[in-house]
């Protein structure tokens, strides 16, 4: 069909799509660190033998998991304006919305690395006289990130793509951006090639440093 | 220092401890014996309220552990508290249970600097002292995955000791080692024990339990049959069960 | 030329606005309009994708009939700036309802349905259907043609619901974007598209494979959205649009985006 | 904001809404047995220690999970259409599309999983003279299923929701159907909220299903 | 039965196995013996071709395991030849490695019905004639995870013999069990001497050893120091380093 990709390198169109790349990534990471925190005390709360702790973890698990980011965008932008006139930016809406809606995946990961870790861990530090949360935070945690990684690579990715949603709450992140230059010259997959190379560079990006941080936890830690 | 008083424990239906009582008075150096399952370990858990008890008391140091009573009811005592208690009383397990993502010191470190709230620098000193005390001064920043099963257990005791503990429990410390490695880890054992340390050591090693102990008692399916000096357990158990388990236990070699 | 109506008036509907101009130095009372007092700012939500109503230029700009029409009805409001927040088509109403934007100036037709949930100004220009297909394509010639054939639309528009009513007989493709539904066309899926005029001549310019039909089916008229609830902005706005006609800022822009044909 | 749900019995709107499902659930469904007979394939590849099949798979598992499913599609079905003659369906390409896109995500899981089981299991069954693939077959994956099932049930929730994408490729799913209604009738949020709801009851039949598996498999052959 | 002849190993730079070699003849009962480390489950490892060795070679009833020469240089041999070979040579680890999925009865029916694609009908009478000769019929249904360690090694040496191999290799079979459960195990290992099986034991088990074995191979830093039969080693060593070695696993008792 005789692609020119000269036509990114025309007017602002590659300025255009580097602004919407800059929004995504940074959207994205903010989310991110939202989501991972999130996460990590949704996961802790539903193994918590607090029952109605738990249960409103499992609560929020099968909520925002369960459903499309797109609903839950469009309640927390629009619903909360027009119905509790709670006016959130489009910015806060995107980060809160999207880190909330991974931190039930995220939540999940833990959960399921937590469980792995040797029963005997808690023991040991219980019988030292450590607190359960603190044999969590010094001993348990820190043997589960290593196992965490793989999976939460994969979360993390899928993030950044999940961020092109939110242009539907007027964010203008990389996907929107190159579909405004779409419709402005109809070079449909000269764009969205670039798009998909730019995600592409991003997400190898992650991948590649959370492959990093396991092989450099691997070392030191050896296996448990 | 130890009281343990009728308690019973159950594992759903299971009665796994049967109104068991046992004392033991500072110093002293008591060796458990008895046939898989007939609830050893289960019994060392409790003095530690790693495992729950249904009834019963245990108290370490007069002061009652895990239950206690508040308007007549047994109520399980505040976590605080019950922390307190726990790292007065040092627990040393099967598999050693090392932190394997802390460096040999920083597992001896960990408990101290958390519970206690030292600084490193104040624990340090301790800790280095008991690595020379087990034999292990220059392994200090190795990982324990990088330790033989005898360094990794000699390491495991060092850790339970660096919280000063008033009371140490061993479960089986020398049954996942090789027969090689086990040596090492009695003789550690051997010179806590003549340093004065109250021991309660649950323990397959007839030879350490002659020499060392102060008193060896017998469980049998979640009950203890018999106590005495171990001269006289090993030369002329009374019961017909002890009998039958000495004879399995010492007959393959 | 085509058959499309001339660059038409904009037909205020004098009846419904037959109240007293409110003087201009007064104090507003509308929301909206008070807070243009204060700010000198309109703010504008629009899906700038679809040219050439609105989209973004090579400058990376909002461009576009729409939005130089805006800029002039903005000026009468007495807004000297207008901001432009742009979303997808979807997130305009409900964007419309939570005040993330004062107005919406998208090319939307004001049609009875959208009427039940938001107000729309006076209609500002005309848009019809027209049929668009390859160029070698010789056996549609209208839209009786169209009877069994596959024909792309985009979803929820006029065009889908026109077809849909009107010649049930037409195989339809309701796609998400306007783009898609060239991609159709030109991916040979579809023997034509349905769309709004303007939007389909922008097209043809750059795609010398396809032609527009010189009919077009329907007459509908792009509005402006606003809340229901501001109506003091929906009469601002129509004064507002009766002025750019009459000095003559209407014609010129209606003049450089679409030409006289 | 004044919600009236009553709106979703109207017309045929219920009945639009439950075909889109339809669509939504059998082409997950479809995509689902790809991507996970594609992903098992392809974790297995990485860990060959054939060179160039572990390359493969490396970029396989770099292109499909790093760039965004909306491209793929668009590439897939109009982009070999447009430039190769190639007319796939959009039914095939969005089973396709959906598979290949997850089965990346979905072989990183299986690398995981296969990786945690004990490497003396693997011994075990070459000692008694079976070969690596029927030790993999027989010993391995069976256990490894087992841990591989929490983070699959994330994966299979994300793609009943990735599955929305489809509409790109003119494939009416159920997000598709509410797009149409609420831009008949502009109640958006009486039906996101419906559509939310149904994705609701997918998702949470789909986690209640792995959790049961998880729990058989649990009981049936203990932890390993 | 089994020629190692001048193998080297290396782990990286590590030389763990330098110039071994053993002779083992049918129904010989051989036992391997020396310090943690020495290179005792290498040497087996290496016999299953469980280990590539860098150099030498091994042979299994004449025909070699591993590398074959093919034009003068040493290849690995085709998949299937090796699996053949392999399921002549049956191996007990120390830690089992039963599969958990799977009942007693199918991890004893999964090798053979799997290799040789024998009917389970056909493998199910052998299979329970072996859970009867290690004392388990009545397991047959149960998982892994229900067993004690001794039922457990018990049941994988009923799964290597279900191969009807030639010879059985045994790595610390009885180290990680319970001292009362190691007497069950090696009570089997016995019988099996007794029928006449070729058989190669790592073990510290120093009773077994005087008891079965013909012969005593004695490792030190990855070569063979000293080999004869059991009542010379343990009483008259020849070399110092097996004395000292001896002293060691001998004392503690
Ligand atoms: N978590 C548990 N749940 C249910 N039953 C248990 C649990 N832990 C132990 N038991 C049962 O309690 C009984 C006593 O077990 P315990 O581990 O105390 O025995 P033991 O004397 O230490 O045996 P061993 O010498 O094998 O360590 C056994 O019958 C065991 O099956
Ligand atoms: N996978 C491996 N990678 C690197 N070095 C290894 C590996 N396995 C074993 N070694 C090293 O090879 C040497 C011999 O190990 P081996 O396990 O054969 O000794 P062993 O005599 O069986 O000892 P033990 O009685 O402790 O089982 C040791 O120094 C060990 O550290
Ligand atoms: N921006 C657009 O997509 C135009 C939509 C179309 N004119 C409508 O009102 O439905
Ligand atoms: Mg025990
Ligand atoms: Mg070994």
């Amino acid at each position: 069909m005789g692609l020119d990709f000269s036509v990114i390198f025309e007017d602002n169109n590659l300025i255009a799509l580097l602004q919407g790349l800059w929004v995504t990534v940074s959207m994205t990471f903010m989310a991110l660190v939202l989501s991972a925190g999130l996460g990590l005390l949704i996961g802790l709360g539903r193994m918590s033998n607090k029952k109605w702790l738990s249960m409103l973890c499992s609560w929020y698990l099968a909520w925002f998991r369960g459903t499309p980011l797109l609903v839950q965008l469009m309640i927390l932008y629009y619903g909360l304006a027009i119905g509790m006139q709670i006016d959130l930016s489009a910015a806060t809406a995107g980060v809160l919305g999207l880190g909330m809606y991974s931190a039930a995946y995220v939540s999940e990961i833990v959960r399921g690395a937590i469980q792995s870790i040797d029963r005997g861990q808690m023991e040991a530090g219980r019988s030292l006289g450590m607190s359960h949360w603190q044999t969590m935070q010094k001993v348990i945690l820190p043997q589960a990130v290593r196992r965490m990684l793989p999976p939460l690579c994969n979360e993390f990715i899928a993030l950044t793509k999940n961020s092109s949603l939110l242009s539907v709450i007027t964010v203008s992140e990389v996907m929107r951006a190159g579909n405004l230059i779409v419709s402005n010259n109809f070079r449909y997959f000269e764009i969205y090639i670039a798009i998909a190379i730019l995600y592409f560079v991003v997400n190898y990006s992650i991948s590649v440093g959370i492959g990093r941080l396991e092989k450099k936890l691997n070392v030191e830690g050896a296996r448990a | 220092m130890i009281q343990v008083k009728h308690i019973h424990k159950f594992y759903g239906k299971h009665h796994v401890l049967k109104d068991v009582s046992l004392q033991v008075s500072k110093g002293e150096v008591v060796v458990i014996i008895g046939p898989s399952g007939s609830g050893k370990s289960t019994l060392l858990r409790c003095m530690n309220y790693l495992e729950q008890i249904q009834d019963g008391a245990i108290e370490i140091e007069g002061k009652p552990i895990g239950l206690i009573e508040r308007n007549g009811e047994k109520v399980e005592m505040p976590q605080k508290q019950l922390d307190q208690i726990r790292s007065e009383v040092g627990m040393v397990f099967q598999n050693f249970n090392l932190f394997p993502h802390l460096s040999v010191l920083d597992n001896i470190l960990m408990a101290p600097m958390t519970v206690k709230r030292t600084k490193r620098s104040d624990v340090e000193p301790l800790a280095k002292e008991l690595l020379v005390k087990v034999g292990l001064a220059e392994k200090a920043h190795m990982y324990p995955d990088h330790l033989s099963g005898g360094q990794k257990q000699r390491v495991a005791i060092a850790r339970a000791l660096a919280m000063q503990p008033k009371v140490m429990l061993f479960d089986e410390p020398t049954s996942a080692l090789d027969p090689e490695l086990v040596g090492e880890v009695l003789a550690v054992m051997k010179q806590l024990a003549a340093e004065g340390m109250t021991m309660v050591v649950v323990t397959h090693e007839m030879g350490f339990a002659k020499e060392v102990a102060d008193r060896v008692v017998v469980m049998d399916a979640g009950s203890l049959i018999e106590e005495g000096a171990p001269a006289k357990i090993f030369t002329a158990p009374e019961q017909q069960r002890t009998q039958a388990f000495l004879s399995k236990v010492l007959s393959h070699d | 030329g085509c058959g499309s109506q001339p660059a038409a008036q904009p037909q205020p509907e004098a009846s419904a606005t037959a109240k007293q101009e409110a003087p201009a130095t007064a104090a507003p009372t509308d929301e909206v309009l008070k807070k243009i007092k204060d700010t000198k700012t309109l703010v504008v939500g629009t899906d700038a994708t679809f040219q050439p109503f609105e989209f973004k230029n090579s400058n990376n700009e909002f461009d576009g009939f729409d939005i130089d029409l805006i800029h002039a009805v903005a000026k009468e409001l007495g807004a000297d700036k207008v901001e432009f927040v742009d979303t997808e088509f979807k997130g305009l109403i409900p964007g419309l309802q939570g005040k993330k934007f004062d107005m919406i100036a998208s090319a939307m037709y004001i049609t009875d349905e959208r009427k039940k949930t938001i107000d729309f100004s006076d209609p500002y220009f005309p848009g019809g259907l027209s049929i668009m297909v390859k160029k070698d394509n010789n056996a549609i010639a209208g839209v009786d043609d169209l009877k069994g054939k596959k024909v792309a639309v985009q979803i929820g528009t006029k065009s889908a619901k026109f077809l849909k009513e009107k010649y049930p007989d037409v195989q339809l493709v309701e796609v998400e974007k306007n783009v898609e539904m060239f991609l159709e066309l030109d991916s040979g899926r579809v023997d034509a598209v349905v769309t709004g005029l303007p939007a389909a001549k922008v097209y043809a310019k750059q795609n010398d494979k396809v032609k527009i039909l010189d009919k077009t089916l329907t007459q509908e008229e792009y509005g402006y959205g606003i809340r229901k609830e501001n109506a003091g902005l929906i009469e601002a706005v129509n004064e507002a649009l009766k002025k750019v006609n009459a000095n003559g800022q209407y014609k010129d822009t209606v003049l450089k985006w679409f030409g006289n044909d």
